[in-house]
């Protein structure tokens, strides 16, 4: 799999603004910036994908990321007591279990990497990929992708009856209490 | 993948969508003359445009308190790199095609998709109330037409067999698209006026908010933006043509011709349409999207796939 | 680009993934810690497929799999939080002090 | 920079932007300057070269003016149009570009933007100093502006507090404060509105500006009929006029400019014997569906709540026949019948004011000379005008029922659809005063 230099500058390119956007995610003080900055990390992810010759999934993973990603950005304006997300706030907690849990997770996966010799079959023909996929798909996979489907259909199922407000046993908010204020909290500290 | 030549697939998608920008300007122009009663003038519809446009670069920007700015600045460049990578997918003729990956249709519906990215940035990142609400609601716009939108397009791969474009318009050659299945070509343009947000589905950037997105646009920025929505108009209109008029197939003339004037044709309906027709309410375009699109889109979907078989 | 340099930008990403995933007070920052940590395994996986598959689109298929699965952590996710803050109108962990209904 | 000099030329001959105040008796002027294909009314002070700032602006409306006026990006300028009103307070009155009395309004506009965009007028620097009412960064305990999550003032204004959802959630709500120079309301009609997301929570209108007694309006037909016999003609063509002018402002608020222009030149030009033109139009509007399309159900006012309030079209839109014509013996001649529509809703305000320009020219055309009779109390073109008593004051208090959980473009239909004119408030008032002043 090689595609001469420009490949490789491109690869570059997206595999930085994949990590940078990454990291800047956790380090944004607005939610709705953090969720455009794991869109951009996931469409450079895509990127790479369609370089590695997987077309058809680099592009679906962007497709379908564009709208999750608004839906979290909603999420967080909804739920998050700072609208918008246009008053930066910092809000971490054991920030240094966290820091080393993460470094140590990239060791142990990049370790194996750099020890372990992986065989080398690239593939022939990367403009077959798309249909070989699709032949795959509702061919010999048919049962993964049928199953994978129902699972989302019983997912589906399963949020709206578990986010609607009306239940079996109820209101699901019967019973529920007004939390003290966050801000109580903190500056009482 | 059969791609042209970098430079010159860049030039030619940029003409294309300069040339429709201008168009629409044009006909947009001249249909609010003549819905108006008013008085059609070369200096008003010809040149206006460019004048305006010439206003609009002479503006120095303003800014709102405390807006996000790169997202402000990124978000009409965005929506023009959208609007060209969806162009960019539309072949006018069997060897003329921009760019023609085995997965056109993915990359195209992916530009539609992140059209919501770009309107709710544009609407979030200045820092305003009304612009804020234009971004909400077309949040609520925008994950309501995708799936109708996805599912329209993808009965056009049936006949098909193939995700290319080139190759969904060359399926057409017996029999175009709008013929085979008749409920795609309305179902396709509800939903690409949507995705365009322009006339009755002028949500986000509704006069009821003053403007909404854009409100707080001035400047080089309010120009790309402007441009940028007619530009993605262009494309969903060239991508109607494509997928279910039969693209460049026709007697006579050229196909690229045919292309051009379908894509023309297309263009003026949706631009006639949103002179005549009132806004629509976001709460009855989600309902008609859920309730009555989408089973719709299902249905289309199963016929042509029950007539392959 | 070598599979060697994927595989480790692929953990990189993993690992960010994991100190969002800790450090995150707010719930829905959480989720965006576990996204970056499929993000990374459908990145792996992928690159996987395209060295050493030799023409077997079976990788692919697995990253689709990988693709369902993030969806239904979302949508769960989602729904999960949309219930607690009906009934406890929390949304940072901090105010989750026991998970019993 | 001959670029930019040659684009400032080119863009010269644009039509010109224009963001237009229409203040106390500016109304009808500055929406007939809208015809003009040289110049166009935006709905933002951002897209705007030109501020036009016309008629009477009360002095609560000054800062505002001043705010509105330093959002216009540069090139700026501010063109008064007094229309007989004192101009002499306002923030703006350093602006030398003025419309007399005998000037061409177009045409002052047009040269005025030409003038600015050539340099012979330089842009105008802002009013109010650009500073940060509140430190917005680094104050709270999480590193947040403002003290605390909620209830603090990060960017000078109030954050989002925690309100009620239809779904039962308790989620974020915006104060807002929507005007006084909201394109879509008159000028000086301001609405403080609670939002969740798109829904309005919360809304009232505050109390006319043009109340206060510092307006003295000039004197139309309808202000007449209120001292002196007035001819039946003449007023029924002015409530013609009026509908028509509603009908093209609620056109722009549906989103449909073009045809709202088509509507305005027919009230500009409108004489007794364009009722045929009136039912065409009326026909045509309910062919494109758009008052069934955008007001059905939206802003139903049950009548229980209209009655004896004699709001003009919208009671009789809700079915009641509250018209002061009615009791007068020089409509009887005419063979005068209140026209009325049973839904309540916006819809049914679209049905009767159409109808009721329509039946106004039909009054006006077979109308021979006769004159108004009840002194004192008039029906107007929104209900029965009386001294201190306007429309605009007995719909205040039904508004906050109204609004309540309207999707915004619900509420801003539904507030087009009653007519609210703030200046009517003044108009009214002012009344006793110049009858005692006499």
């Amino acid at each position: 799999m090689s595609g001469g230099l420009l490949v490789d500058v491109i690869f570059w390119l997206f595999a930085a603004g994949a990590l940078v956007t990454g990291y800047r995610v956790f380090r944004t003080d607005s939610m709705v910036r953090a969720a455009f900055y794991l869109l951009a990390s996931f469409a450079a992810v895509g990127g790479i994908l369609v370089l590695l010759g997987a077309e058809f999934v680099g592009m679906v993973l962007i497709l379908m990321m564009a709208g999750e990603m608004l839906i979290m950005a909603i999420v967080m304006v909804m739920y998050m007591m700072n609208p918008a997300g246009l008053n930066p706030m910092w809000m971490v907690h054991q920030h240094r279990v966290a820091v080393a849990a993460g470094v140590l997770a990239f060791a142990v996966l990049a370790a194996p990497v750099l020890l372990v010799d992986f065989p080398d079959r690239p593939n022939p023909a990367p403009e077959e990929a798309t249909a070989q996929l699709g032949e795959e798909l509702l061919g010999d996979s048919m049962l993964v992708f049928q199953t994978a489907g129902v699972g989302l259909l019983s997912t589906m199922i399963g949020v709206v009856v578990l986010a609607s407000r009306r239940g079996r046993y109820g209101e699901a908010d019967e019973g529920s209490s007004e939390p003290s204020l966050e801000l109580q909290d903190a500056e009482s500290r | 993948m059969d791609y042209a030549s970098p430079p010159i697939a860049l030039i030619a998608v940029g003409l294309a969508m300069a040339a429709g920008v201008y168009l629409i300007a044009v006909l947009d122009r001249s249909i609010a003359v003549l819905v108006g009663a008013g008085r059609w003038t070369w200096r008003g519809a010809i040149v206006g445009p460019i004048r305006s446009a010439a206003l609009l670069l002479v503006q120095r920007r303003r800014t709102t308190e405390r807006p996000d700015s790169p997202g402000w600045t990124l978000a009409p460049a965005l929506l023009t790199g959208l609007a060209a990578v969806a162009l960019a997918m539309v072949p006018i003729g069997p060897d003329m095609a921009a760019a023609d990956p085995s997965t056109g249709f993915v990359v195209f519906s992916a530009a539609i998709v992140f059209v919501m990215i770009a309107v709710f940035l544009h609407g979030w990142s200045p820092n305003s109330a009304l612009a804020m609400h234009g971004a909400y609601r077309f949040g609520a716009q925008a994950l309501s037409f995708q799936i109708p939108f996805l599912l329209a397009m993808l009965a056009t791969a049936l006949p098909a067999e193939s995700l290319s474009i080139v190759d969904i318009v060359d399926a057409q050659e017996p029999l175009w698209n709008v013929v085979r299945q008749p409920l795609g070509l309305p179902l396709y343009l509800v939903v690409g006026v949507a995705v365009s947000f322009w006339g009755p589905l002028n949500l986000p950037d509704a006069s009821d908010l003053a403007g909404g997105t854009s409100v707080e646009d001035s400047g080089v920025a309010r120009l790309l933006w402007k441009s940028a929505r007619a530009a993605m108009l262009v494309a969903v209109a060239a991508m109607g043509a494509a997928g279910f008029l039969g693209g460049w197939w026709g007697p006579w003339l050229p196909g690229p011709v045919w292309m051009v004037i379908k894509a023309v044709a297309l263009l003026t309906l949706l631009l006639v349409a949103g002179h005549l027709l009132p806004r629509v309410r976001i709460q009855r375009f989600v309902v008609i999207a859920w309730v009555i699109l989408i089973p719709l889109a299902l249905v289309n979907i199963f016929v042509s796939g029950a007539l392959l078989l | 680009m070598s599979l060697e340099t994927i595989l480790l930008v692929a953990a990189a990403l993993f690992g960010i993934g994991v100190y969002g995933a800790l450090s995150q007070q707010s719930f829905v920052m959480l989720m965006m810690g576990l996204e970056l940590m499929i993000n990374g395994g459908i990145l792996a996986l992928v690159a996987f497929w395209a060295f050493t598959a030799g023409g077997n689109p079976q990788g692919q298929m697995l990253a689709i799999v990988f693709m369902t699965v993030m969806a239904v952590e979302m949508a769960l996710g989602f729904a999960l939080i949309t219930n607690v803050y009906r009934v406890r109108r929390a949304d940072i962990t901090e105010k989750l002090r026991r998970l019993k209904g | 920079m001959g670029v930019r000099d040659a684009l400032a030329h080119l863009a010269g001959g644009a039509v010109a932007p224009v963001f237009a105040v229409a203040g106390g008796g500016a109304r009808e002027a500055v929406a007939e300057l809208a015809l003009s294909p040289s110049v166009e009314l935006v709905d933002s002070p951002a897209a705007a070269s030109v501020l036009l700032v016309a008629g009477f602006l009360p002095s609560d409306l000054h800062t505002p003016l001043a705010a509105l006026h330093d959002a216009m990006p540069d090139p700026r300028c501010t063109v008064s149009w007094p229309l007989g009103s004192d101009h002499g307070s306002m923030p703006l009155s350093s602006s030398r570009l003025r419309i007399g009395p005998d000037d061409e309004p177009v045409q002052a506009v047009t040269r005025a933007y030409r003038a600015l965009l050539s340099g012979v007028v330089a842009t105008e620097p802002p009013i109010q100093p650009d500073v940060d009412p509140n430190p917005w960064r680094g104050v709270g305990p999480y590193g947040q502006g403002g003290r605390g999550m909620t209830g603090g003032t990060p960017y000078g204004r109030p954050m989002a507090e925690l309100g009620p959802d239809r779904d039962g959630l308790r989620l974020d709500v915006l104060p807002l404060s929507i005007g006084p120079f909201f394109p879509r309301f008159p000028a000086g009609l301001i609405l403080d509105v609670v939002m969740a997301g798109d829904l309005v929570i919360e809304g009232r209108v505050a109390d006319s500006p043009f109340g206060g007694g510092e307006w003295r309006p000039p004197v139309g037909p309808f202000v007449r009929a209120l001292s002196e016999p007035v001819p039946v003609a003449e007023i029924e063509l002015a409530r013609a006029r009026q509908h028509l002018r509603w009908a093209s402002d609620a056109l722009i608020t549906q989103g449909l400019p073009a045809f709202a222009m088509r509507v305005r030149r027919l009230a500009v030009t409108l004489t007794p014997g364009h009722a045929s033109s009136v039912r065409a139009l009326s026909r045509r509007l309910r062919l494109l569906r758009v008052p069934q399309w955008s007001g059905a159900g939206v802003g139903r006012i049950a009548p229980e709540l209209l009655t004896g309030l004699a709001l003009g079209p919208v009671s009789r839109a809700a079915g009641l026949g509250e018209d002061a014509r009615a009791a007068d013996p020089a409509y009887a001649e005419l063979g005068f019948e209140p026209i009325v529509a049973r839904d309540g809703d916006a819809a049914a305000r679209w049905d009767v004011r159409l109808a009721e320009a329509a039946q106004s020219l039909e009054l006006a055309a077979r109308a021979r000379g006769q004159r108004t009779g009840g002194v004192g109390i008039v029906e107007g073109p929104r209900g029965r005008l009386g001294p201190d008593d306007s429309p605009f004051q007995r719909l205040q208090s039904l508004l906050p029922d109204l609004l309540a959980g309207l999707e915004w473009g619900d509420a801003v239909t539904a507030l087009a659809s009653l007519d609210l004119d703030p200046e009517e408030a003044g108009t009214v008032a002012a009344r006793p005063s110049r009858a005692e002043a006499a």
